[in-house]
């Protein structure tokens, strides 16, 4: 399936959809409570079957909080990159992914510990990489360490 | 009486396998809960070697971050560089050279098999058989030496450098590889002789640790972990780099996704590399070793994936430049990452000394799930 | 019957497994010359190591004492991990033009990871990789070295 | 035969008369023990130490490499300095031990491998003690080492110690009997349980050969077992370091852990020992029917050098065994004894029974 058949898939999936254009991979933008159902479906659909999920990651626009979904169907061979964005910088949170792909229970939690991006319903949301008692989320760019970060 | 026994029943008994433990490979720190035998769940611990390198790289040029993938998964040093080297070269729209090409793949597939060798002779210690560690680092020692004479380190080695390399091969480096590959094809059936016949390993190996193909897909369990069960999941058949769109080889797929599985995959892909080397090594153009690059790069706004087959299975880069001369958010897919995360789907009801088992046939560098 | 025939066949197979493994121990055991040991401290006299082996980076001087360093502080810029601090100092020449040498060419060889990016970027190929791999000391001091010889000037033709 | 120039039968008795010349028999006795506790203590030490050493360099060609090879010429002196390290190491002291089982439990495996040697005949006329039982007494000996395993790894209060100490001590109960039947065979060959009657029955003919497809099936068994009993690879469950980090000696340190140590060496000796005496003819000679002037040249080398050398070689055969093979799972180790060697020995008991009574061994 070329990009423009998937384009018209998951528009009638989800009509709210934005399209990024001039992206190595067709890209989502989708509104952030969307996400579990979203990805429920697009895996469960038979016509694009999306049940990889290869990457799995946090970032920090400076303004808002966003994570990205790496898709790719093992059946059709095509991918997708979803992008949800959350602007509440005190408590974000979005929906877990996994129950829908187990390999994001440990990527969830990398993203809480490191840009403290809460995934309700996850079953086990820990710290993973930082210690229990690390205070803040380094990856984000507004974290200051003047101990451990020298700035050059 | 019988109160007391269903008290002790319902006791859990929790080892803690690690941080510092000889089969763990590294500081990685394992909960277990037994019953007698029988581990009952398995909740990994890591970040003991945390370094934040994905907090580094954003303070670093894309040339400097090439050192800092080195220390990922320091196995496969080179293939974790050419990530980078690849997403760079292909962000700015540069062809390298032929010849980059085909010593870029020679070296990869060479990390492949030092590194496979490696695993080799680990997951022989872990099941008690410490002659094989001896003679898979033996055998390593020739990469090594290879690796030392062309680019001047033996584990860390910063070859690749976006655009090219960092120097030319050294004139005896086709002699090196050649003698090399004619002397491990008749060690490797020794191999075989060793461990892969021997009815004691087969037993513990074989129908142990089983990962289901849903399991593998939904894990994101790649490399020989995932292919093991069955899993076509070799980037360099799916989405082909350097040269591997060019030469011949298979794709190691098992269906059965127990250990003995995983490391039959792993011994069939040491002949895959020694041919696709053998396809090469004769056949280097003359040329350039670097394309023309300017001292400073500015990746154009945007994102980038690049993803290659490590040793261990996908290694993805994400870069997110907002024009700088540093990227604005790094982030390395790391294959150790998703393959620990099945370790407490596949080990529980099993027992001990298979949980180690199961943990070298996963073959996990700390570093990498750590970063 | 079968069951019998195939327990007496899997001990069969089994033992022969084994002996397969033995055969390859005694192997090696009876061919001593085939270990590829190197007795390191006896054999430092001939142990040569590889022309490009990374073991620290020096700043090659000549016999007259020169060096090809002009202080231009580009290695101190490419460094990943700062291990490389240039302190140059202008002077003025005999043309009565302000020139910048170098004072001291610091290289903390305890922080330096070998990217080999100092030697790549040099524009005048002042600094190279020594071979030295004997860099064991007992405090961390000692690990802080002046790559530049004490008196040594700029290489004539050298910018 | 002319084996008389070696029968230390003579010496002993002249030792024993000439100091009950000197002193009265209550003396006697206690100098006597004195004489053979130390000339075992000795022994035991040296021999300890040097099958430290090789099988330090035994594993050191095997694994392709030179193995100890500082400290001396070759290394030779390697295990005596390690000895001299450990002898002068902290003896770390375990919170929330047992301390009294804890400091006892060395002694008890180190005094097990001891006893054993006792009953061993290293010549004619050269062995502590004759038992008319000594089978059934070095087995019953050195099976009590297991307690001593045991404690070490209940009174160590660590939990892989426990796990360890368990596993130790359902191998050794099982892999006792295999140990038990398969020299129960050789007695029903040789119709004594006296070691040095044993001994005196193969003189002409070892019963490896005599007993030919039992015996030799026995042997077998007993190397099988041998190993498993002395907690060697690949039946080393209760140390498994790519398990249990160290087993049941985890929390054990200095000359504690030394004692583990010699007393494991020392019980592969005390195997190889009794794999030699029962299968191989212990001290005699190889003997040829017919072949008069080989015979005669086999006689000539002493006893003792015979004795050390069939030793030697079971030893080696053992190692060989550890430093090749994977260990086996701790279900995987019973399934071994109670599915294939059991009933293998059961019906090889039965085979040697039928032999014997038919008269069809040689």
């Amino acid at each position: 399936m070329n990009n423009e058949e998937l384009k018209q898939t998951i528009l009638s999936i989800l009509p709210s959809a934005v399209f990024e254009e001039n992206t190595q991979f067709l890209t989502i933008q989708i509104p952030a409570d969307q996400i579990h159902d979203f990805a429920k479906k697009i895996k469960e659909s038979e016509t694009i079957s999306f049940d990889y999920l290869f990457c799995l990651t946090g970032i920090d626009y400076g303004d808002s909080l966003g994570v990205i979904y790496h898709l790719r169907s093992t059946k059709y061979r095509h991918e997708i990159v979803v992008k949800i964005k959350t602007s509440d910088r005190e408590t974000p949170a979005v929906d877990t992914v996994c129950d829908i792909y187990k390999t994001a229970e440990f990527h969830e939690r990398e993203i809480f510990d490191l840009f403290g991006i809460k995934f309700n319903h996850h079953p086990d949301l820990r710290r993973i990489l930082l210690d229990e008692s690390w205070e803040g989320h380094p990856l984000r760019k507004d974290y200051i360490d003047e101990v451990n970060i020298v700035e050059r | 009486m019988t109160d007391l026994i269903q008290e002790i029943e319902q006791q859990e008994y929790i080892i803690n396998m690690g941080p510092q433990h000889p089969s763990t490979h590294g500081v990685l720190r394992l909960v277990l809960s037994l019953k007698g035998e029988i581990v009952k769940n398995v909740e990994p611990h890591c970040g003991y070697i945390h370094r934040g390198i994905e907090k580094m790289c954003e303070k670093l040029t894309y040339q400097q971050i090439i050192h800092l993938t080195d220390r990922l998964d320091y196995l496969s040093a080179h293939i974790n560089n050419a990530a980078v080297c690849l997403l760079v070269e292909k962000a700015l729209g540069i062809e390298v050279p032929e010849r980059v090409k085909y010593i870029r793949t020679i070296i990869d597939e060479l990390t492949r098999i030092a590194s496979h060798q490696l695993w080799w002779c680990s997951f022989g210690m872990d099941l008690g058989g410490l002659t094989c560690f001896f003679y898979g680092l033996r055998d390593r020692e020739h990469i090594l030496d290879i690796f030392e004479e062309t680019t001047g380190g033996r584990l860390i080695q910063s070859y690749y450098t976006p655009g090219g390399l960092m120097k030319d091969i050294h004139p005896n480096f086709q002699k090196r590889v050649k003698d090399f590959i004619k002397y491990f094809r008749k060690i490797l059936p020794e191999y075989d002789q060793l461990l892969t016949g021997n009815v004691i390993m087969q037993a513990r190996s074989k129908g142990i640790g089983k990962l289901s193909l849903e399991d593998a897909i939904s894990f994101g369990a790649t490399g020989p972990s995932g292919r093991g069960s069955g899993f076509a999941c070799d980037v360099r058949k799916l989405h082909p780099y350097h040269l591997y769109d060019k030469v011949n080889f298979k794709e190691i797929l098992y269906q059965e996704g127990d250990t003995f599985a995983r490391y039959k995959v792993r011994m069939d892909e040491m002949w895959e590399s020694m041919s696709i080397i053998e396809q090469l090594i004769d056949n280097i153009p003359e040329g350039d070793f670097t394309a023309k690059m300017k001292p400073i790069i500015k990746l154009p706004e945007g994102e980038y994936y690049q993803r290659v087959e490590a040793a261990r299975g996908e290694f993805g880069v994400y870069i997110l430049s907002k024009g700088d001369k540093y990227p604005y958010r790094v982030k390395f897919r790391s294959p150790n990452f998703s393959n620990l995360s099945i370790l407490n789907t596949i080990v529980p009801g099993q027992k001990i000394a298979d949980l180690v088992a199961i943990g070298g046939s996963l073959d996990y560098v700390i570093p990498d799930i750590d970063r | 019957m079968k069951s019998l025939y195939n327990y007496i066949k899997s001990i069969i197979t089994g033992v022969w497994s084994l002996m397969v493994g033995l055969k390859v121990t005694l192997s090696y055991f009876v061919r001593p010359w085939t270990i590829i040991t190197q007795q390191y401290p006896e054999n430092r006299d001939t142990l040569k190591m590889f022309d490009r082996f990374k073991g620290e980076v020096i700043m090659p001087h000549n016999e007259k004492n020169e060096h090809k360093c002009t202080g231009c502080g580009i290695c101190e810029i490419n460094c990943p991990n700062g291990s490389i601090e240039v302190i140059s100092q202008s002077i003025l020449t005999e043309e009565g033009k302000k020139k910048r040498i170098i004072d001291k060419h610091i290289y903390h060889y305890g922080m330096c990871s070998f990217c080999g990016l100092c030697v790549k970027t040099c524009p005048s190929q002042a600094l190279a990789f020594g071979q030295d791999f004997e860099q064991a000391v007992f405090t961390r001091a000692k690990l802080t070295k002046i790559s530049n010889k004490e008196g040594s000037i700029l290489m004539k033709g050298v910018e | 035969m002319d084996l008389n120039i070696y029968d230390f039968t003579s010496f002993t008795k002249w030792i024993d008369t000439s100091l009950h010349e000197m002193m009265s028999p209550f003396w006697v006795t206690a100098c006597e023990m004195t004489i053979i506790g130390v000339a075992i203590l000795a022994f035991y030490a040296v021999v300890g130490l040097y099958l430290v050493y090789a099988e330090r360099k035994i594993c050191g060609f095997m694994q392709n490499r030179v193995g100890p090879n500082r400290v001396g010429p070759f290394g030779f002196f390697q295990t005596i300095a390690d000895l001299i390290k450990l002898l002068i190491k902290e003896l770390v002291i375990i919170k929330n031990a047992d301390k009294f089982l804890f400091n006892i439990a060395p002694f008890i495996i180190i005094i097990t491998s001891f006893l054993a040697i006792a009953a061993i005949p290293f010549a004619k006329g050269l062995h502590a003690m004759d038992f008319n039982i000594g089978v059934l007494y070095v087995m019953a000996v050195s099976s009590m080492g297991v307690i001593g395993i045991l404690l070490a790894g209940w009174s160590s209060n660590n939990k892989y110690s426990l796990i360890g100490a368990m596993r130790s001590g359902a191998q050794i109960v099982s892999y006792e009997l295999s140990v038990g039947l398969s020299l129960i065979t050789m007695v029903i060959l040789a119709g004594s349980m006296q070691l040095s009657a044993i001994v005196d029955g193969q003189a002409h003919g070892w019963f490896i050969f005599k007993g030919h497809i039992p015996a030799f099936i026995a042997f077998i068994i007993f190397i099988i077992a041998g190993t498993a009993e002395t907690n060697r690879g690949p039946f080393d469950l209760a140390e498994a370091e790519s398990e249990l980090t160290a087993g049941f000696h985890t929390e054990y340190s200095g000359i504690k852990f030394a004692f583990f140590f010699l007393a494991e060496y020392m019980n592969m000796f005390i195997i190889a020992s009794i794999a030699a005496t029962v299968f191989w003819g212990g001290w005699q000679p190889l003997w040829i029917s017919g072949w008069d002037s080989f015979n005669h040249v086999m006689a000539w080398i002493p006893p003792f050098i015979w004795y050390i050398s069939k030793t030697a070689v079971v030893i080696f055969i053992m190692m060989w065994f550890k430093w090749t093979f994977p260990r086996l799972r701790i279900d995987q180790l019973l399934t071994l004894e109670w599915k294939y060697l059991l009933p293998i020995n059961l019906f090889n008991v039965l085979l040697m029974a039928f032999i014997v009574l038919k008269g069809w061994h040689f």
